[in-house]
């Protein structure tokens, strides 16, 4: 069996099919879930109840790098293996990870202006992840604006390889750029450490909640995607005959 | 000359992006200007307004230089002038599909850049309004530079160079707008003098960008 | 009744006059052909009678909005449907019928195909369907024939004999065969133009020879 | 000795198959010439055989950097004069002669013409002059006398002529004639891709479909 | 590969202005961000190197466009590609003679701007010398995004979109340099990133861009 069979559409149809209703109800389950219990924790006592948001931004922020990484395997299966719903994979995962930078910068801006005083401040990690939203949409733009879909899925995949190298050294440059005026600990929350286990267990909780929707929501695309290139080939083979 | 207005924007939007591209280019330029100028308050605030202006500006140049020129090259330039449309018009309708797919996305995610960039909240109404008034005089004197530049190979260094110069007095009143809101100050006159151009120039402009065409036809 | 009547024609291109003294009437139902070598001025002819170009010389008589001009670039929006971009020049010429013009250059299995996905022969027929859903009765047509397979030459044919017989006009340019028997010929070979400074100049490059 | 063997070859267009199971021989000094309608997969078939496009079956045996290839657009820079157009293909390939070529082509006394300022058949004509000065051995050419007046096209018969004496060999797809006796034709209609699945998908729409 | 660097330097001069056009442009948006952040040398001088900088971003994206484009519609191309001279020197050709006619210029008109702004003089040197290592990965990441976009038929806004991203580490580190020289610190950790960035990007985007080139032909 050839790693093409291995990698058919139909199997993957056949396979997404079954894990998706498992993977919907885990999603609802847990990110409901972690999301409300992190809600009825006790307010904390520097931020009162403005720590909250923790539950939705620390997960989002997490699967927005996530699922870029995800996409760079996926472009990188696709460039080398020539593995079709790889490609469509990552075209399908791309604005899920912008949406989810996208909640990442709003908590976080909703966020900043209790803590800070501020809806945005030039912070690094900030700053990071406005450029990692930058390379989601220019990929996203890049996938819309290609009418032919192998010419696509190759220059897409080029993209997000060269993208890679360049969203990580942004984020050097970007760290070595704003040394002097990062903020102090006092302002950011110290990470983990310091978290009791009363905010760390719904956190837990909501990440493997948004990991989850993510997949059902991959799944999904991936599965619409399939079969809007399936009607395209099947109409694009008829007006040849 | 409404079928070419739904036309060009079917365009637009099939060519990849269309409404989103411009936001998405102004939200780059916003994100570069701290990484050039530096992150504070203290730096981005005074130079908000201008840099705000000066992306849209630029997002219009980046996005019009080839409106005509593509239609030139691949004849519709030349059907279209034959057509029962007066190429005024034409030129007008172009215009207008440019500033809604670049001028009214910008005056609507304007706030959000403003944000970014430390505008004073007491100008972000100022900013729209005067982004709004000012933007299609940026699309209609582009559309003359096209015109101008059309049937120049690389034209885009070369319509900047004539199309930048046109922007100075609506770049002028329409940093005064918002300087003068963040201030506290009054908006009215740089208010009215930016609509001043942009009516002249949406009256008149159309006729000289005509000329320019059918002369770059013959 | 003359659709077109050319008198005593100069035209110019880069500014030095291509061919002069040209005249030729064209009446309704009636088709001529231009020939001649290349770069005599073919193309320029049929460009200053369709109104892109002015005459330097000489009358071009005929009713305005006469003319619908077809060229080597056909007007196609690769991103829109051969459908579409039909639909759009019947809307800005104000005809219609473009499932009848689309039946007639054989495109109906490629409505829905995006134009820049036809291979060359197929585009050109699009560039000439759209003269159907143009209305005008005079055609000016600068190589129409250009990339068309046999069958699509007959069709074409058949297409042009149609226009004339319900009272329309044909002028083209061609070096080939276009089968239209009953098209009168027209050889610019004498009319071309002979230096020498004309009366008024046309241009920097007549005005300072 | 052959300079371009295909055997069973398949080729695809927008993720389609166009033609398939094309298999021919060309040995130096013979032409060949595609006929088929439009849209078969002519253009198609010649691109891959360039290298601009990877087959999605058979195989194609020809020496490496031995291929010169012509199609509609001729590559030329509008504000490049006619001799610099030919003078820089000259460089790039290595060859030389570009007076031999322009005198070939009929184009001496263009020379020194900007190439956006000429018409169409001469813009054509410049594009067949590049071929004399690549030095390849093989010609691919796509609808080579488009715009050509006859003159013109029994000068590119003579031209083909002088290359296939002196050990080249040209394949050559066109809709006209062009007055080459002597050229062998292939028509591609029987060979039109039949729709079924093939084993291994080339492209998103065979994958899919 | 010698004759390509002069053909695209000859097609530059003479589709107008060549060597002249990015500075031009250059000045003109030296000329425009007075009057968007008003004319004050305390207004200026903290944005100087910034500005300077994102000049120069924007003066090779706005003649980067179509270099690909151009070569596409006209065949050149199809035949370059089958040209004994392999893709990938090709891309780098090109991106060289696109950087002696829009890099080298600023570079050397660049001391003239940094007046303009009110630059400090002491650091005028990095100025000139972020440029010099700076702009030559500007013009080959440029040529890469332009391999990418090369078949759309509006590139302009879709290119800035894919490559200004790509532009900010050498941005960053490039104002830096500019900055420490200003303030008398030591660039000499920006250059060398700086230095580092731009021989990476020369020595291996080529491919990235040849490949995507290759795609795009097909
Ligand atoms: C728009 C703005 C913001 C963005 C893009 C952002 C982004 C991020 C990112 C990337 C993480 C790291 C997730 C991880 O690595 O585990 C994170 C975590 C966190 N952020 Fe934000 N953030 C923003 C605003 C804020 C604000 C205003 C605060 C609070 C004052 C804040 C507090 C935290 C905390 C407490 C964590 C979790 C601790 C940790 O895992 O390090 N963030 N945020
Ligand atoms: N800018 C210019 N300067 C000088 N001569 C020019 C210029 N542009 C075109 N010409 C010349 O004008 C003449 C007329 O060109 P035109 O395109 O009308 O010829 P044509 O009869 O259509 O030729 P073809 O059969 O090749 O299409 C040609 O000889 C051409 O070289
Ligand atoms: N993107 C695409 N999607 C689907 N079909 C396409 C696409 N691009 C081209 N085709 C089809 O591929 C086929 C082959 O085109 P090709 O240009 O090779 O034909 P050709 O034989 O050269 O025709 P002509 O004689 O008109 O030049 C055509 O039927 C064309 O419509
Ligand atoms: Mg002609
Ligand atoms: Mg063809």
């Amino acid at each position: 069996m050839s790693i093409w069979e291995y990698a058919n559409p139909v199997k993957f149809m056949r396979l997404s099919d079954a894990i998706l209703p498992w993977t919907v109800a885990g999603a609802a389950i847990f990110t409901i879930g972690g999301v409300l219990w992190g809600f009825l924790t006790p307010q904390d006592y520097r931020q009162g109840a403005t720590v909250k948001i923790i539950f939705l931004h620390v997960p989002s922020a997490m699967m927005a790098i996530n699922i870029w990484v995800m996409m760079l395997v996926t472009s990188l299966i696709w460039l080398i293996r020539r593995h079709h719903v790889s490609a469509l994979a990552a075209k399908a995962a791309a604005p899920v990870g912008a949406v989810m930078t996208l909640i990442a910068l709003a908590t976080g801006a909703i966020w900043g202006q209790p803590m800070w005083g501020t809806w945005w401040e030039w912070d690094p990690r900030l700053t990071s992840f406005l450029v990692l939203f930058l390379f989601y949409i220019g990929y996203i733009a890049l996938w819309s604006a290609i009418e032919d879909p192998d010419s696509a899925a190759d220059l897409t995949g080029v993209l997000c390889l060269v993208g890679s190298v360049f969203a990580l050294l942004s984020r050097y440059a970007v760290l070595f750029w704003n040394q002097g005026l990062h903020q102090g600990a006092s302002l950011s929350v110290a990470p983990g450490e310091r978290m009791s286990a009363v905010y760390r267990y719904p956190l837990y909780l909501s990440m493997l909640g948004f990991f989850l929707l993510f997949l059902a929501l991959l799944l999904i695309r991936t599965r619409t995607e399939i079969r809007r290139r399936r009607l395209a080939a099947l109409q694009a083979r008829e007006t040849r005959a | 000359m409404l079928a070419l207005l739904r036309r060009d924007l079917v365009l637009a939007v099939r060519a990849g992006g269309g409404f989103g591209l411009a936001v998405a280019f102004f939200l780059i330029i916003s994100a570069l200007v701290p990484f050039g100028v530096g992150p504070g308050v203290a730096a981005l605030r005074p130079i908000a307004a201008g840099i705000l202006w000066l992306g849209a500006l630029l997002s219009c140049l980046l996005s019009l230089d080839r409106i005509f020129a593509l239609d030139h090259e691949d004849g519709s330039l030349d059907l279209l002038a034959t057509a029962p449309v007066p190429l005024e018009g034409a030129v007008a309708v172009k215009a207008l599909a440019h500033w809604i797919t670049t001028g009214l996305p910008l005056v609507a995610a304007s706030p959000l850049f403003g944000i970014l960039l430390h505008l004073p909240g007491q100008a972000m109404p100022w900013l729209i309004i005067s982004l709004l008034i000012g933007t299609p005089a940026l699309s209609m004197l582009g559309a003359f530079g096209a015109a101008i530049t059309m049937g120049l190979r690389r034209g885009g260094l070369l319509l900047s160079l004539l199309v930048l110069p046109l922007y100075i007095p609506t770049l002028i009143f329409g940093t005064e707008i918002v300087r003068r809101g963040a201030d506290g100050g009054d908006p009215g006159t740089p208010i009215l003098f930016l609509a001043g151009i942009t009516l002249a120039v949406l009256a008149l402009v159309p006729f000289a960008a005509a000329a320019a065409l059918r002369i770059n036809l013959r | 009744m003359n659709l077109l009547s050319v008198h005593d024609l100069a035209v110019s291109r880069g500014g030095l006059r291509a061919v002069e003294g040209v005249s030729f009437t064209l009446a309704a139902g009636r088709a001529l052909i231009l020939r001649g070598p290349n770069g005599i001025g073919k193309t320029t002819l049929l460009r200053t009678i369709a109104g892109l170009q002015p005459a330097v010389g000489g009358r071009i008589d005929l009713a305005e909005d006469a003319v619908a001009y077809a060229a080597h670039a056909d007007g196609l929006k690769g991103q829109l449907s051969v459908a579409e971009n039909l639909r759009f020049w019947a809307r800005v010429f104000g005809g219609g019928g473009t499932r009848d013009a689309l039946e007639a250059m054989n495109l109906k299995a490629l409505a829905e195909r995006p134009a820049a996905a036809l291979s060359a022969g197929q585009k050109r027929r699009l560039g000439l369907a759209r003269l159907l859903v143009t209305g005008r009765p005079l055609w000016v047509l600068d190589e129409p024939t250009v990339s068309l397979d046999s069958a699509s030459v007959e069709r074409f044919g058949a297409v042009i004999r149609a226009h004339l017989a319900t009272g329309g006009a044909a002028l083209m340019a061609s070096h080939t065969d276009l089968g239209l028997n009953e098209a009168r010929e027209l050889d610019l070979t004498p009319f071309r133009a002979r230096p020498g400074s004309p009366r008024r100049p046309a241009s920097f490059n007549e005005a300072f020879a």
